[in-house]
């Protein structure tokens, strides 16, 4: 019951977020609304006992990236509201429309049971023991670094590269 | 219906609005963000499967967050040196690349 | 190689004794050094003058003396049969064979020696003709170029080497037609000599096509000696070789309707003209009907038409000439009209005396282009040393000039009187072997077109030395004191073909001439060659010697044309000399029917509108209509079509990201709806 | 030495050195590569040339052939060699090409490197073709060879440069692409007759096909090759390209590039496609557009106001020649051709290096531009008219050669034909004659006329050997006719055989055609 409650808390707060976000005029009011958002969306994955998962979005999506965001916006200086950029209502309306319809099918998909019927889960059990007997690091860590060992260090390789890649197009060209 | 749905369905709804997001906005910030909205709505969907599928969909999980860090590093980046030239976050007006 | 040197030096008697040529290559490798050492000099030594003139001359005249060796020691021997000297392999392709061979028999012979001859004298006549020309040098050695050709043509001993001789002249007279190429409209003559000759070399061509096709070798002896069996007389095969010889026979020899180069080609210089556009170039044509006798006696139809254009042109080139002031132009009418009569005497059969006129008209139109070249010379200077611009080839310009060149005056009415076939003189006898052998064969209105022709011949040709040499002067009182008769260089060339003018008919004397001795000498020399034709042809019945058409032997008629052609040069000398002419500058154009034929008959404007003009508009349609317009432009309306295809994608490509977006959502929400719908 | 000069050495190092060539230009010093190309260039000529004397004309045998697997899964090896027919083209590539660089050398300005670097790439891919005996190895080099004229054509080319470009491109890349279907279906025939993935030739060959399909595959090989050679209606890249190429490039495309799409009749369509190659259909269409090209190609040259197109026209009159000596299939028809391959590539090359020496010096190629420039210039006067000469045949000169060979050939089995095209003889006098006229004859009437100086020692250079080929050839021929004697008499024999003995449909017999013979395996 009170996993229900909170699901139906976070679910608001996500969607209220994201909707925010989309639709605020301040791009800092935006980044705003989307760490709301991340946060409740945190707050589901724990609901779905993914602990780690919920730690490291918060940390890294929220903590680090969304505040990238921030520092770029008050860097360029565009941390104030002006008149909004949404587009005219030819696009709003196709916008909502194509958006709206996308969301649709996938409900349909879903009461189709097209993913429903993989979704049931392997039990609350289950996964209960499954943490208590390696932790909800562990649980994450033993496919990561047995399994996924290479493609982990190319995710390595490719930050580095994102960082060399970010440093030379940001960098301010000698005069 | 049980907190898997609910999820999924919350997951759906999130991307649909990242989608629509991306539609609406001119400002290529906000778009960058409703796309790491999009991404966090599928780490959602794999979370979700990650309790039937086994637990690897959540090393994916991690991936996308470390490709999503990589994509906002660049794409800011890339960002910060077009707004030099332009003085502005406007997509429409970044048509260079059309013929 | 050593058989190459072999041949080309030969000059062992054959074991047997029989004839065997002595020195063959050399014959052409003396001109061709020539070329080779003159055309190096219109690069290396521009100035010089004594390099060509030495050169130039001395390569001919040693050409000649080896053709004189070979005549010498052919009539001594009197071979039946022709001897070839092949000098190496030309082409060798499956069952094709040829080779650059030579052939030496009493017909390519005789036709060296007056080829070598002529060139011989109008070398040493162009060393004072050409004396003041910067081009000197390049002049001598097309001259060179050109006999080293014309021998390549009398020699050759199949088709195809004799088409690279004949190709080559045609190139020489092109090259000398536009001797002068700073002049536009000379230039413009060669050309179209090069491209009237061309239609004649392709029937030459085909016809060596079918030759070869029927007889599977091009080589002479080969093909004369199996034509009667191999083909059927008066068959299409042969009808067709021949009519296709005859078409290169009228581009070279300037025969109606490929004659209008001639005239035009007039713009060379005199010493030219007197060469290639007289006495030898022009005469190949009934050079090769001669030496293909076997396989013109072989289609009657052929023979008809060879008779009847030549006929035509005889006459038709003869009226026009009647009317040209232009001294060269009516020399080159003149030799129109006598070629014609040598197609004429070919075509009824009578090979023999065509040429037989072939040689004399060789002396004597030689004689008369080297004579106006003469005047034109004399004239040419006077008028360049007080620089008036007159036209010096112009006859309204010239009268009176006898006191000045009496030697041009005197060798020119020798050579007058040998063209108007009046006795003792060389035309006289070939022209009346002609007239006879048209009336002996039945041909009536040859005869009586020939007999005509014969007439306005000595009239055309009295007016041009009464407009030239008697009467008064009209080249202007400033002019005529700078007047002077030419240097021996030139007189004595002159000299020489006035006396062959004279005794070069003596050759051949028929019998039934009352009080001379009957001399057979050129009959009898070509025996071996015209022997096969003339056995083809009594064969089927042809050429059984007729009586005239009106009765009378052939004495008779000979005695009655002198007479008639004595009456018309001196009506004509009586009627003209005391006309009183204008310089060309102050005349008018003739009108009427003189009009026209001071016009030509209009033929080149004929041919102009009816068919070049023509053709240029079917090319140029054919470039812009066809090539531009279908071809280009269905390819570049397929490539529009490609572009606007790509236009209408490029309308999706708005450069907006939103817009992207809403048609990607869309495909994957269509890809989803077909998917679970 | 002489062995040399048998093995395959000769042709690997044909291959070899121009590459590397090319990889030297691009790394000296921008005025210096030019040097690096005519040497290379040179020493493939002096390299080749021995192959005159040693080839062995008897035989109709593959000479100086190596065959190494390369990939072979796909049964792809390097496979080279040259008889008969190929011998002339490797000697004209190789003679050409010096030529074409030593002209250019005053004329490109412009990125040396990279040109001389095509130029030379050019040269390997050329000679590839023609001593490639494996269909993945000939087409290959068939495709490289677009790439070095595509950038020569578009870069250092005149003002329209890259529509032509574009066009050249479009035109030969759509062709080659059906080939290379035609390609791959004949191998695959093959793996489906005998079990074996091979793209040898000599493998390939020895494949009865059917006669439907036949047809179908011989269109497919015919466009390509039409395309490239270039017959009528296919032609009008040709113009084009050439007005717009540099002068090397026109050289090349002219002397060397047109020769492959008849080459390739001659040693793919015509053998593995006898049947149809032979039926009345396709030698009638052939002959046809042949005759039409003839004729029209004169008539198009006639009214050209544009020196280089002018030459561009005449290209197509002359290829046509060869078409029509080729399709003849007589020996004289086919030895002539070939012959008249190679003179048209010295005499038209000849030709573009003279208008180029002229644009050089004046900067426009348009005919009414010029005149009298015989005095200004006597040297190159003497050398055009020469040239001009030898393009319409006169007999002396090697066109004559070729043109009556190919008359002859042909008149033997199609007397029609032969008598239309012998009419081309007048017309190449009616559109050749009227440009020298106008422009070296008549007064000098320009003032930028009037200074010009005659051309100069290199100029001179470049020029020489083309004058002494065209007298060479049209004095004493034989010994280039004996060359290519055998191999054209098998390949009519050959070719007869298949026509009457191929299958109506495949595999119904176990028929098995003869490879070619190869000198020191078969002989």
């Amino acid at each position: 019951m009170i996993v229900d409650f909170f699901f139906v808390l976070f679910a608001v707060m996500a969607i209220g977020g994201a909707a925010g976000m989309v639709l605020a005029r301040n791009p800092v009011a935006s980044v705003m609304y989307l760490v709301m958002a991340f946060f409740a969306l945190s707050g589901v994955f724990v609901l779905l006992d993914a602990h780690f998962i919920a730690a490291v979005n918060l940390i890294v999506y929220a903590g680090a990236i969304l505040v990238l965001f921030l520092f770029v916006i008050m860097l360029l200086n565009l941390g104030r509201t002006e008149k909004t950029d949404l587009r005219g209502p030819l696009y709003r309306m196709l916008a909502i429309v194509s958006g709206g319809a996308f969301f649709g099918l996938l409900l349909v998909m879903l009461r189709g049971g097209h993913v429903t019927s993989m979704a049931g889960g392997m039990g609350q059990e289950t996964m209960d023991a499954m943490l208590r007997a390696r932790g909800a690091v562990g649980v994450v860590a033993d496919p990561m670094f047995r399994s996924y060992l290479v493609p982990f260090e190319i995710t390595a390789l490719l930050l580095l590269v994102a960082v060399v890649g970010a440093i030379v197009l940001a960098r301010q060209k000698a005069p | 219906m049980d907190i898997e749905t609910y999820s999924l369905i919350l997951s759906a709804l999130l991307f649909a609005i990242g989608t629509v997001g991306v539609m609406l906005r001119r400002n290529v910030i906000i778009m960058f963000m409703c796309i790491e909205l999009m991404l966090n709505a599928v780490n959602l969907t794999l979370v979700v499967f990650s309790r039937s599928l086994g637990i690897e969909a959540q090393v994916f999980v991690f991936f996308v967050i470390a490709v999503a860090a990589a994509e906002a590093a660049v794409g800011l980046a890339i960002i910060i040196s077009i707004f030099r030239h332009y003085e502005l976050v406007d997509v429409d007006r970044f048509n260079l690349l059309k013929w | 190689m050593v058989n190459f040197l072999e041949s080309f030096l030969r000059v062992a008697q054959h074991a047997d004794g029989g004839y065997q040529p002595i020195l063959p290559g050399l014959i052409l490798l003396f001109p061709l050094v020539g070329f080779v050492i003159n055309g190096l000099g219109a690069f290396l030594w521009r100035d010089s003058k004594r390099v060509p003139s030495l050169v130039g001359p001395l390569a001919i005249i040693g050409s000649f003396a080896v053709v004189l060796a070979n005549f010498l020691a052919m009539h001594a021997a009197m071979p039946h049969d022709p001897a070839i000297v092949s000098l190496w392999t030309w082409m060798a392709v499956g069952d094709l064979s040829i080779g650059v061979d030579l052939q030496f028999d009493q017909l390519s012979v005789l036709m060296l020696l007056v080829v070598t001859g002529v060139s011989s004298v109008i070398h040493v006549y162009s060393i004072g003709y050409m004396r003041e020309d910067p081009g000197y040098s390049r002049y001598f050695s097309y001259l060179n170029l050109f006999v080293f050709f014309m021998s390549v043509l009398v020699m050759g001993a199949n088709f195809a080497i004799v088409f690279v001789g004949w190709e080559g002249v045609g190139l020489c007279s092109y090259l000398l037609i536009g001797f002068w190429y700073e002049n536009r409209e000379f230039a413009s003559a060669g050309k179209k000599a090069f491209i009237v000759n061309r239609i004649g070399d392709f029937g030459f061509l085909v016809a060596m096509l079918l030759v070869f096709t029927h007889f599977g070798t091009l080589n002479f002896v080969e093909v004369f000696a199996a034509a009667p069996e191999t083909l059927v007389f008066g068959g299409g095969v042969v009808t067709l070789i021949t009519l296709l010889l005859f078409l290169g026979a009228t581009g070279k020899s300037a025969q109606i309707p490929l004659y209008v180069w001639l005239p035009d080609a007039m713009a060379g210089p005199t010493p030219v003209s007197a060469l290639i556009h007289a006495a030898t170039m022009v005469t190949a044509g009934v050079y090769l009907v001669a030496r293909a006798g076997v396989l013109f006696a072989m289609a009657p139809v052929s023979q008809a038409t060879v008779a009847a254009i030549g006929a035509g042109t005889a006459l038709f080139a003869a009226t026009i000439a009647m009317q040209q002031y232009d001294i060269k132009k009516v020399l080159a009418y003149s030799t129109v009209s006598q070629l014609g009569y040598m197609f004429l005497a070919v075509g009824v059969g009578a090979f023999t005396a065509g040429m037989f006129h072939l040689i004399t008209h060789a002396f004597f139109k030689a004689l008369l282009f080297l004579g106006s070249g003469a005047v034109i010379h004399a004239m040419h200077h006077a008028l360049h040393q007080v620089h008036r611009h007159d036209d010096p080839n112009d006859m309204r310009n010239y009268g009176g000039l006898k006191n000045v060149l009496p030697i041009t005056w005197g060798t020119m009415w020798i050579g007058t009187v040998a063209i108007a076939g009046i006795f003792p003189f060389a035309g006289f006898f070939s022209k009346d072997e002609i007239i006879w052998s048209a009336g002996s064969y039945g041909y009536t209105v040859l005869w009586v077109v020939s007999i005509l022709t014969a007439l306005l011949t000595a009239g055309y040709m009295t007016r041009l030395m009464v407009l030239t040499f008697h009467g008064e002067n009209r080249s202007g009182a400033d002019v005529r004191p700078h007047l002077r008769e030419v240097p021996a260089v030139m007189w004595v060339p002159l000299a020489i073909l006035a006396v062959l003018s004279v005794v070069g008919g003596w050759i051949q004397i028929p019998e039934s001439l009352p009080a001379l001795p009957a001399v057979d000498a050129l009959h009898h020399w070509l025996e071996p060659v015209m022997e096969p034709a003339r056995q083809v042809m009594t064969e089927h019945g042809l050429h059984q010697a007729h009586e005239s058409p009106l009765g009378g032997g052939e004495a008779v008629w000979a005695i009655m044309s002198t007479g008639l052609a004595l009456i018309v040069v001196m009506l004509t000398f009586r009627a003209l000399v005391h006309r009183r002419y204008r310089p060309a500058s102050e005349s008018e154009t003739p009108t009427g029917f003189a009009g026209i034929l001071y016009n030509k008959w209009y033929v080149d404007e004929l041919y102009d509108r009816l068919i070049i003009l023509p053709l240029l508009a079917l090319w140029r349609g054919c470039w812009r209509i066809v090539d531009v317009g279908l071809i280009d432009g269905t390819l570049n309306a397929m490539a529009s079509g490609t572009r606007m295809v790509g236009w209408v994608g490029s309308l999706f490509q708005t450069g907006r990201v939103a817009g992207y977006m809403f048609w990607f959502v869309t495909g994957v929400v269509l890809i989803l709806a077909l998917l679970l719908l | 030495m002489s062995n040399f000069f048998e093995s395959h050495w000769v042709l690997s190092l044909l291959l070899i050195l121009p590459m590397a060539g090319a990889a030297l230009c691009l790394i000296v010093q921008e005025e210096k590569s030019r040097y690096v190309a005519m040497l290379t260039s040179v020493v493939a000529f002096a390299i080749s040339l021995p192959l005159f004397w040693t080839f062995r004309s008897g035989t109709a045998a593959i000479q100086n052939y190596v065959s190494v697997p390369w990939i072979e899964a796909w049964g792809i090896g390097y496979t080279i060699g040259i008889d008969g027919i190929s011998i002339l083209m490797v000697l004209l590539t190789t003679f050409v090409t010096p030529l074409a660089i030593l002209a250019s050398f005053t004329y490109i300005q412009r990125h040396q490197r990279a040109y001389y670097a095509m130029l030379l790439l050019l040269l390997a891919a050329m000679i590839g073709v023609f001593v490639s005996l494996d269909m993945f190895l000939f087409f290959l080099f068939w495709e490289i060879m677009l790439i070095p004229m595509y950038f020569i054509i578009g870069v250092w080319g005149g003002k329209r440069r890259v529509y032509a470009a574009v066009k050249f491109f479009l035109f030969t890349a759509i062709g080659s692409l059906l080939m290379l279907v035609a390609i791959v279906v004949i191998v695959y025939l093959y793996y489906r007759q005998y079990g074996v993935i091979t793209f040898a030739y000599n493998d390939l060959v020895q494949l009865p096909i059917g006669r439907d399909l036949q047809f179908v595959l011989f269109s497919a090989f015919a466009l390509a090759f039409a395309i490239k050679v270039p017959l009528f209606p296919l032609h009008t890249w040709l113009p084009d390209a050439h007005v717009e190429a540099p002068t090397a490039g026109s050289v090349i495309l002219a002397g060397v590039l047109l020769k492959m799409g008849a080459y390739g009749f001659l040693r793919f369509a015509m053998p593995f496609f006898s049947h149809a190659a032979t039926s009345p259909v396709v030698v009638g269409t052939i002959l046809v557009l042949s005759l039409v090209g003839i004729i029209y190609g004169a008539w198009v040259a006639a009214v050209q106001p544009d020196a280089k197109k002018l030459v561009a026209y005449t290209s197509v009159a002359h290829l046509g020649f060869v078409m029509m000596g080729l399709f003849s299939l007589t020996t004289q028809g086919i030895q002539g051709g070939i012959l008249q391959m190679v003179n048209h590539g010295i005499s038209t090359g000849a030709l573009f290096l003279l208008v180029g020496m002229l644009y050089e010096r004046r900067h426009t190629r348009m005919i009414d531009d010029f005149g009298g420039i015989a005095k200004v210039m006597p040297v190159f006067a003497a050398s055009f008219l020469l040239v001009a000469l030898s393009s319409i045949g006169l007999p002396g000169t090697n066109g004559f050669i070729g043109e009556f060979l190919i008359l002859i050939g042909t008149f033997q089995k199609y007397p029609v034909v032969a008598f239309i095209a012998a009419t081309g003889v007048i017309f190449a006098a009616a559109y050749m004659l009227p440009m020298v006229q106008r422009m070296l004859y008549g007064e000098v009437d320009r003032e930028e006329n009037r200074v010009l100086s005659d051309i100069g020692i290199r100029e001179r250079l470049v020029l020489a050997p083309a004058l002494v080929m065209i007298v060479l050839i049209g004095v004493y021929p034989q010994p280039f006719l004996s060359l290519t004697s055998a191999s054209v008499e098998a390949l009519i024999e050959q070719v007869e055989h298949r026509a009457v003995s191929a299958p109506v449909q495949m595999g119904v017999s176990d028929l098995r055609f003869d490879r070619m013979p190869i000198l020191g395996i078969d002989e």
